[in-house]
C-alpha cells in the first residue's frame, strides 16, 4: 500500500473510533491511491467535465453569433442582438411556451400521482409491491421510440385528435414512473415513526402529514420535479409520435432545421439552462441548510 | 420540398407580447392540473391541437417558411402581399409557416383528415406529388374555379399537371428547379453533370436531398430514364446507382434545406440543390455555383389546396385570385425568387425597376426555352408504386 | 389506514387498502397509456394493411416479425453495436469521474455531482446540434486533429460511426455517472485500506473490493445508457450518415413517413423484447432500486 | 445480592391486581391482537396504577411493543378493551388519547428545533403561545437541557436526544408516558446514567411510566412492577424481587438473570417443605414457596448461580442438597469466578464463586460436589424438558 506521508493507517486513526462521527469519506481523499494516481485521476476528471460542458459552452457562445446565413452553426461575428430579442422567432417562441406549458402541466399531474405511488411503495408492505416496482421501471426502460409508437397506435386507433392533450398524456406517463422511482429512492430512508410521533402528540393524520411528512419528503419531490422538468422539456422522440399538429420546442427546432437554425434557439436554450441551474443551486443550498440527518 | 430564400432575420420585437402570453398560459396550465383526469375525456373531443381552427371569417394559409414577401421584415408589414390583400378584400388572413417537409406535414394531418376532421388551415401549400396524394385520398375540396378568374393567367403546363389531371384540386404557388449545387473552392471547377457527383475525388463530400423525387429524378435522367411515366421497375437502375454511392461512402448525407450550410462550410463539395436557395447563396459567396445537369433537372412546383372541412373556402378563392394577378405575383417573386406560375410577372418586375428588374433576366427564375427543354416533371405515381419508391429510398437513406 | 396496520422497527406498515388507494391513479395511468398501447402495438404487429393508407387489419401476420429480422438485421446489429460501444465508452469515461467525486469530492461532492446533471437542462437535440458545430470538417476540433502529423486530410468525425457513437456516449453519459456514483458513495472506503493491507497495491485493493462493490451501479448505468442509445435516431440524423442508421431511424420512418405500421410495430416490439429481457434479468439479480437516478 | 424477600406473595398469571390501593390509570381487559393468522398478544389483562413505573419485559417478538402500541393507539385490539381513566379508548385514534410515547429511535422531527419539537404537542392542542414558551422552558429545565432550545436534533448527542424526546412527551402532562426501549440506542455507560435520570424525572413529574424493554437488568433497576412476556403471553407480573426470586415459569426464571434449572418430581409436600426426586435419583428438600405441590407432579428446581457453592466451602444455613459434578470451565470475572460444571446426568450448571468459596482449589476437570442451602433453591411450578435442563440465561 502506497500511502501519502503523514497519514496514519486508519486502524491507528482515533477519529474513526469516535462514535457519531461520519465514517465514510471524511478522510477518504487520502485513501484513493498514490499521489500520482490521484493527480492523473483529477486531470482525467477535469477532462470529463470539459467534455460534458463543451457543447453547452458552444451553445452559449453561439448566442452571441451573428450568422451570415440561416444556420447558426459557424462563427461569423459577435453581436448581442440575439439577447436583445430572444423572442424574435414567433414560431420558435410559441413552441417554447407550449413546451413550458406541457412541462408544467404534465409534471404537476405526474408529481402527485408519482409521489403517491412512491409513498405507497416506501411506506407499506403489501402483496404485489414487487410486481408494481418492476411495472414502474418498464416505461423507463422501454425505448422511447416504442413508447411513442405504441401511444401513436393507441390514439390513432381510438380516433383521438393528436395535440396538446396527447403530448401531456405521454409526458405524464413517463414522468409518473420517473417521479415514483426517484421519490421512492429518497423516501426509502424515511422514518415513518415520525408520523406516529406526531399523531401521538395530538396531531391529526392530515396535520402530521402537512407538518412532518411533507416537509421531510419535499426535497425528494423537488428533485424529482426538477429532473422530470428536464425530461419533459427535452423530450423529442415520444413527443414526435404524439404531437399531431402541435409542436414543442425541440420538435420545432428539429423541423425548422430543414430550413433554418436561428441563434434564438441557443438563447432560449441558454435561458432554460440558467434558470434550471439557479433552481438546482437554490434547492441544494436550501436542503444543505435544512439538512435533516 | 424545402426551398426558401435566404434572408437575414428582421428585428421585430414580440418579446413583450410573448411574455404576457406566457404568463397567461402558464397560469392556465396550472389550473388545468385540477382537470388532470379530465384530459382523458377531453382529448377525444378536442377540436385540434395547438391553435386550431381559424376564427370567424378569418382565412388561414399554412405555408413553408420564408415563402412570401416580407416588407421591412414583417410578414404583415405595410405594402406586403398579406397586408395589401387584407386591405383589398376586407378578408382577415392568418398566415403560418408550419410546413417544413411534405412527409412530416402529411404525418401531422393524416390522422385528422382520415377521420374527416378539419385540420385548421384553409389553404395548404404542399408539393405537387403530395398534393396529388391528398387529391387521390379525397382529402381536399374541389376548388371554386369560377371564383378564381385570374387562374387564366397561369402558365398552361402548371394548370393540369399529372398530379391533378383535371386541374380542379390544386393550383400552383411557386415552382422551381433541382440541379447541382457546388462549392468551387472545394471542387476546383464548375460541375454540370450528375456523374460529377459520383466522382471519387469528392468521396464523402456529396450531399443528396431527402426529397426523393429530386434526388432519384436527377439520377434517373442521367441514366436516360424518363420521369413522365415512372414505374418502380424502370427506376431500379437509379436506385442502384444511388445505393452504390451510399455504400461506397461517396454520399455523405441526405438533407433538407440544411445542405446550404454544409455547402457553404465545405462539408459538401457538391450536392443536389434547389435553384432559389443557390441564387441567394451565390450572391454572398461567389464560390457557390448552380447548374442544371446536361441530362436535365427536375421542375417541381408547390400547390395551393383547400383541405376538406376548411371553414373559409370563399376567402381561399379570393386569396388565390389575388395572388394570380401578375402585379401581386411579381411582388412575391421579387422576394422569394422562385419561378412564378403566373404569366406576365417578368414584365411586372421590369416595371418595378431596381433589383427586381434585374431578376427579370435571371435564367433560374425565367428559364428560357432551351433550359426548359431539359427540365422534366414527375408523372403521377399510384399508391402502390409510391410505397415501393418510398420504401426503397428509405432503405438507401438509412431509414 | 386505521383498520389493519402493523409495523416493524422501521415503521413500515402493513396495509390492506391504503397502498392500493395511493397507487391507483398512477398505476391506472400507466396501464392506460403504457400497457394498453403496448398491447395494441402487439396487435398491430400481427396485422396487415390492405393499402398504404388503410387501417391495419388483425390477421395473425407473423411475417411482419420475420421481415423485421430479415430486412433490418443490419440496423438492429448496428443499433446494438453502437449502443454497446457507447455503453462501454460511458463506463470508461464515467467511472473514473464518479470515483474521483466519491473519493476526492469532499465537501464539494454535491456540487460536483450536480454539475454532471447540468447538461440535462439543455435539450439533447440542441446539444447534438452543438456537436455538429464543434465537429464539422473545418471546425475547431478537426483543425486540431488535422494538425497532428499522419492524420489523413480526409479524416472527419461527422457522418461517421465515430460521430454517432460519440453523440450517444455524450448524451447518455450522465445516466452512467449517477448510478455509479451512488453505488460508490455507499462504499466504506476503509475497506480499501483493509484490502490494501491484504493485497498490497491500491490497484489490487480497488480491483478486489471497490470494483465488485460498485458493480450494481455499473450495471444500472449500463442499462440506462444502453436502452436510450439503442432506440435513438436523432444522433444518427445529425451526426451520422446513411451508413450509420440505426433501428430507431427505421421505426420512425416506417411509422411517420411510410405508414408501414405492422412492420414498424414488429420492429419496435423486437427491440422492446430484447431490452425488457435485459431489464428483467437485471432486476432479478439487482432489484429495481438502482434504476432510479 | 443473596437476600431473599419472601414477604410478599407473587401474583402469578392473569388478572393481577395493582399493588396497594392506588387509582388505576390504565386497565387492559383480555386484550388480544392478531395479525392475520399470527397472534401477537394472546391475552393481556392487567391494571397499571397512577404514578407507577411499570415495565413490560421480554425478548423481541413477545408482544410487548404491540401491547404498548395498542395503549398508545397505533394498533387496535382484535378483542378485549383498553380503559384509560375508566374510559374505553380501544378504538380511539392516537391523537385523541391523553398518553404520550417516547420512541425507541426518539422520532424527533429533524426539521424542527428542539424548542419546536417540545412545543409540537402543545401547539396541536392550541395552547396559547405564551404558555407554550413557559411549559417548554420548564420541561427543558427538568431534562437539564435549557440551553439547547434552538438546536436541531441532529446537533445533539444520543443521550440529549433521548431527554428531548422525554421532554416532548412529558410537556403534554399525559395520563401515562409510554417508553418503547428508549435506552436501546445508547451505550452502556450512558444507559446506566439515563436509567437514574429517568427515575429522577418520573419522581419529579409523578406521571405513570410504562416502559418496554428486553433488558432484564434495566427492568429490575427501574421498575415498581414488571410484566414478563413471552410469545404473546404475560408469564408473570410482580415486583422485581418477586420476579427474580419467585419466578412462576421456567421462562421467567431463565430470562431474569441466570438460573440453573433441573427437572424434578415431587415426592411429598409437608408444611413448607417439599421433597423432590431428581433424575439421577437424589432427593432434595426445597421450600414450598407458598404453593401446594401434588406428589408425583413434574416441577423444576431453580438454583441461582450465586447460591451454588463447592462442598469444601461452608454452606450458609441449612443444607438443601448436593450434586456431584465435574468442572468444565473457570473464568475469572472480578468479584466472582464463573465456574461451569457438568452433572453426571450431563446437565451444565454454573456457579458464581466468591472469595469465600475458595475457587483457587478448583481446576478444569476436577471432581467437586456442588451444594446449596435449603433456602437457596426454589421450585418453579412447571415442568421442563429434561433436554433443556441446565443453565438458562437471557443474554
Amino acid at each position: 500500500m502506497v500511502m501519502s506521508e503523514g497519514v496514519a493507517p486508519p486502524y491507528l486513526s482515533r477519529e474513526l473510533e469516535q462514535p457519531g462521527k461520519t465514517r465514510k469519506g471524511s478522510t477518504s481523499s487520502q485513501r484513493a491511491g498514490s499521489r500520482w494516481g490521484r493527480r492523473i485521476l483529477t486531470a482525467f476528471a477535469c477532462l470529463v467535465y470539459l467534455y460534458l460542458f463543451l457543447p453547452l459552452i458552444n451553445i452559449i457562445v453561439f448566442t452571441f453569433n451573428d450568422p451570415a446565413g440561416r444556420y447558426n452553426i459557424s462563427w461569423d461575428g459577435f453581436t448581442i442582438n440575439n439577447w436583445l430579442d430572444p423572442f424574435k422567432d414567433q414560431e420558435l417562441t410559441n413552441a417554447f411556451i407550449r413546451s413550458l406549458e406541457v412541462a408544467v402541466l404534465s409534471i404537476s399531474i405526474a408529481l402527485i400521482m408519482g409521489s403517491l405511488v412512491a409513498i405507497a411503495l416506501a411506506r407499506y408492505r403489501f402483496t404485489g409491491s414487487r410486481g408494481i416496482e418492476i411495472f414502474l421501471v418498464l416505461p423507463l426502460t422501454t425505448p422511447e421510440i416504442v413508447l411513442g409508437a405504441s401511444l401513436y397506435q393507441l390514439f390513432l386507433g381510438r380516433n383521438v385528435v393528436f395535440g396538446f392533450s396527447t403530448v401531456v398524456i405521454a409526458h405524464v406517463m413517463f414522468c409518473v414512473s420517473f417521479v415514483a422511482l426517484t421519490v421512492k429512492a429518497r423516501v426509502r430512508g424515511f422514518d415513518w415513526t415520525l408520523e406516529d410521533a406526531a399523531m401521538d402528540l395530538g396531531a391529526s393524520p392530515w396535520r402530521s402529514f402537512r407538518k412532518i411528512t411533507f416537509p421531510l419528503i419535499l426535497p425528494g419531490i423537488v428533485a424529482a420535479a426538477l429532473l422530470s422538468f428536464a425530461l419533459s422539456l427535452d423530450d423529442y422522440i415520444v413527443t414526435d409520435f404524439t404531437k399531431g399538429e402541435f409542436t414543442t420546442f425541440p420538435i420545432q427546432v428539429n423541423n425548422a432545421f430543414r430550413v433554418s437554425f436561428p441563434p434564438q434557439v441557443n438563447v432560449l436554450a441558454t435561458i432554460v439552462l440558467i434558470v434550471s441551474v439557479l433552481l438546482l443551486v437554490l434547492t441544494s443550498v436550501r436542503s444543505e441548510k435544512g439538512a435533516t440527518r | 420540398m424545402t426551398k426558401r430564400r435566404i434572408s437575414t432575420p428582421s428585428p421585430t420585437s414580440q418579446a413583450d407580447l410573448s411574455r404576457r402570453k406566457f404568463l397567461g398560459t402558464s397560469g392556465l396550465a396550472l389550473g388545468g392540473l385540477a382537470l388532470g383526469p379530465a384530459l382523458l375525456a377531453a382529448c377525444s373531443s378536442d377540436s385540434s391541437g395547438g391553435d386550431a381552427s381559424s376564427g370567424d371569417n378569418e382565412l388561414w394559409f399554412d405555408n413553408w417558411t420564408l415563402y412570401i414577401d416580407k416588407p421591412e421584415g414583417e410578414l404583415y408589414g405595410k405594402g406586403g402581399t398579406l397586408a395589401s390583400f387584407e386591405e383589398a378584400s376586407g378578408q382577415k388572413i392568418k398566415y403560418t409557416e408550419g410546413i417544413n417537409d411534405n412527409n412530416e406535414y402529411f404525418a401531422k394531418i393524416q390522422p385528422l383528415l382520415s377521420q374527416d376532421k378539419p385540420i385548421g388551415p384553409d389553404i395548404i401549400a404542399l408539393t405537387f406529388w403530395m398534393a396529388g396524394r391528398l387529391t387521390t385520398l379525397g382529402w381536399v375540396e374541389k376548388l371554386p374555379l369560377d371564383k378564381i378568374p385570374n387562374s387564366a393567367n397561369l402558365i398552361e403546363s402548371l394548370t393540369k399537371p399529372p398530379s391533378d389531371p383535371t386541374g380542379e384540386y390544386s393550383l400552383p404557388w411557386q415552382a422551381g428547379m433541382a440541379g447541382i449545387a457546388y462549392n468551387k473552392s472545394v471542387t476546383g471547377r464548375a460541375l454540370n453533370s450528375v456523374d460529377d457527383l459520383f466522382d471519387p475525388a469528392f468521396k464523402g463530400k456529396i450531399g443528396m436531398l431527402l426529397e426523393m423525387r429530386d434526388t432519384i429524378g436527377l439520377i434517373a435522367m442521367s441514366l436516360g430514364i424518363d420521369l413522365a411515366t415512372p414505374t418502380f421497375e424502370k427506376f431500379q437502375p437509379a436506385f442502384d446507382k444511388l445505393k452504390e454511392g451510399v455504400d461506397s461512402g461517396q454520399i455523405r448525407q441526405f438533407t433538407g434545406n440544411d445542405y446550404v450550410d454544409d455547402l457553404e462550410q465545405g462539408s459538401f463539395a457538391a450536392c443536389i440543390g434547389w435553384s432559389g436557395d443557390v441564387v441567394q447563396l451565390s450572391a454572398s459567396n461567389p464560390d457557390i455555383g448552380f447548374s442544371i445537369p446536361e441530362s436535365g433537372g427536375t421542375l417541381w412546383f408547390d400547390t395551393m389546396q383547400i383541405p376538406v372541412g376548411a371553414s373559409n373556402v370563399e376567402g381561399a378563392a379570393e386569396w388565390m385570385n389575388y395572388v394570380y394577378d401578375p402585379v401581386n405575383a411579381a411582388k412575391i417573386t421579387a422576394e422569394v425568387q422562385y419561378i412564378s406560375p403566373v404569366q406576365g410577372v417578368q414584365e411586372e418586375l421590369r416595371k418595378m425597376g431596381g433589383d427586381a428588374a434585374a431578376l427579370a433576366d435571371s435564367q433560374l427564375i425565367f428559364p428560357d426555352a432551351s433550359t426548359l427543354a431539359t427540365l422534366q416533371s414527375w408523372g403521377n405515381l399510384d399508391e402502390e408504386e409510391e410505397a415501393l419508391f418510398d420504401a426503397e429510398f428509405a432503405k438507401i437513406t438509412g431509414a | 389506514m386505521a383498520a389493519d396496520t402493523s409495523s416493524d422497527d422501521r415503521g413500515l406498515r402493513k396495509g390492506k387498502w391504503a397502498p392500493y388507494g395511493l397507487l391507483s391513479p398512477g398505476i391506472l395511468w400507466l396501464v392506460l397509456f403504457f400497457l394498453v398501447p403496448v398491447m395494441i402495438l402487439v396487435r398491430t404487429a400481427l396485422s396487415s394493411k390492405a393499402s398504404r393508407f388503410a387501417n391495419p387489419e388483425f390477421s395473425w401476420q407473423f411475417s411482419n416479425f420475420t421481415s423485421a429480422f430479415t430486412d433490418y438485421g443490419p440496423q438492429f446489429a448496428r443499433s446494438f453495436l453502437f449502443a454497446g460501444i457507447a455503453t462501454v465508452s460511458a463506463i470508461l469515461i464515467g467511472y473514473p469521474l464518479a470515483y474521483w467525486i466519491a473519493t476526492q469530492g469532499g465537501r464539494w461532492k454535491n456540487l460536483l455531482i450536480g454539475l454532471v446533471v447540468v447538461p440535462f437542462f439543455t435539450s439533447y437535440l440542441i446539444r447534438t446540434i452543438a456537436w455538429t458545430s464543434l465537429l464539422k470538417d473545418d471546425g475547431v476540433i478537426l483543425n486540431v486533429i488535422h494538425a497532428i502529423p499522419f492524420v489523413p486530410q480526409d479524416f472527419r468525425l461527422l457522418a461517421t460511426p465515430a460521430g454517432v457513437i460519440g453523440g450517444l456516449t455524450y448524451n447518455f453519459l450522465s445516466f452512467m455517472i449517477l448510478p455509479i456514483y451512488v453505488s460508490l458513495e455507499k462504499i466504506d472506503f476503509r475497506l480499501t485500506e483493509a484490502a490494501a493491507d491484504l493485497y498490497g497495491t491500491p490497484w489490487q485493493a480497488f480491483k478486489k473490493v471497490v470494483l465488485p462493490l460498485s458493480m450494481p451501479g455499473v450495471f444500472a448505468g449500463s442499462l440506462l445508457v444502453f436502452i436510450p442509445a439503442a432506440g435513438d435516431y436523432l444522433n444518427n440524423r445529425y451526426l451520422g450518415s446513411p451508413k450509420t442508421s440505426m433501428i430507431g431511424t427505421v421505426v420512425q420512418d416506417k411509422f411517420l413517413v411510410q405508414f408501414d405500421y405492422p412492420v414498424a410495430a414488429a420492429l419496435s416490439l423486437v427491440l422492446m423484447a430484447i431490452i425488457t429481457t435485459m431489464v428483467l434479468i437485471y432486476s432479478k439479480f439487482l432489484g429495481t432500486e438502482g434504476l432510479a437516478v | 445480592m443473596n437476600e431473599v424477600l419472601l414477604g410478599e406473595e407473587g401474583t402469578p398469571g392473569h388478572g393481577a391486581a395493582v399493588a396497594g390501593t392506588a387509582d388505576v390509570v390504565i386497565r387492559l381487559e383480555n386484550v388480544v391482537k392478531k395479525f392475520g393468522e399470527y397472534t401477537a398478544v394472546e391475552s393481556a389483562d392487567f391494571d397499571i396504577a397512577e404514578g407507577e413505573f411499570f415495565s413490560m419485559l421480554g425478548p423481541s417478538g413477545c408482544g410487548k411493543t404491540t401491547t404498548l402500541r395498542m395503549i398508545a393507539g397505533f394498533e387496535q385490539p382484535t378483542a378485549g378493551r383498553i380503559l384509560l381513566d375508566g374510559v374505553d379508548v380501544s378504538n380511539t385514534p392516537p391523537h385523541k388519547r391523553n398518553v404520550n410515547t417516547v420512541f425507541q429511535n426518539y422520532a424527533l422531527f429533524p426539521h424542527m428545533s428542539v424548542f419546536d419539537n417540545v412545543a409540537f404537542g402543545l401547539r396541536n392542542a392550541k395552547v396559547p403561545e405564551a404558555e407554550v414558551t413557559k411549559r417548554v422552558t420548564d420541561l427543558l429545565e427538568i431534562v437539564r437541557l435549557p440551553e439547547y432550545a434552538k438546536r436541531r436534533p441532529n446537533q445533539l448527542s444520543g443521550g440529549q436526544q433521548q431527554r428531548i424526546a422525554l421532554a416532548r412527551a412529558l410537556v403534554n402532562l399525559p395520563k401515562a408516558l409510554l417508553l418503547d426501549e428508549p435506552l436501546g440506542a445508547l451505550d452502556l455507560k450512558l444507559r446506566q446514567a439515563m436509567q437514574l435520570e429517568l427515575k429522577r424525572i418520573q419522581r419529579e413529574v409523578g406521571i405513570t411510566f410504562i416502559f418496554v424493554t428486553h433488558d432484564q437488568e434495566e427492568a429490575l433497576t427501574m421498575s415498581d412492577r414488571i410484566a414478563v412476556m413471552t410469545q404473546g403471553r404475560t408469564d408473570q407480573i410482580g415486583t422485581p424481587t418477586q420476579i427474580y426470586h419467585q419466578p412462576t415459569t421456567a421462562f421467567v426464571a431463565g430470562f431474569i438473570g441466570t438460573a440453573n434449572l433441573l427437572p424434578v418430581t415431587v415426592r411429598s409436600h409437608e408444611g413448607t417443605t417439599v421433597t423432590v426426586d431428581s433424575r439421577s435419583g437424589s432427593q432434595f428438600r426445597v421450600p414450598s414457596g407458598g404453593r401446594s405441590h401434588q406428589p408425583g407432579s413434574d416441577v423444576t428446581l431453580m438454583i441461582r448461580p450465586e447460591r451454588l457453592v463447592p462442598s469444601f466451602a461452608p454452606v450458609d444455613g441449612v443444607a438443601g442438597g448436593s450434586i456431584p459434578t465435574t468442572v468444565t470451565s473457570l473464568v475469572f470475572q472480578g468479584p466472582v469466578v464463573r465456574c461451569e460444571v457438568q452433572t453426571d446426568m450431563g446437565s451444565a450448571l454454573v456457579a458464581h464463586l466468591g472469595p469465600e468459596d475458595d475457587p483457587g482449589r478448583l481446576s478444569v476437570g476436577s471432581r467437586v460436589d456442588m451444594t446449596w442451602a435449603y433456602e437457596g433453591a426454589y421450585l418453579v411450578p412447571e415442568a421442563i424438558d429434561p433436554e433443556a435442563a441446565g443453565i438458562t440465561q437471557s443474554n
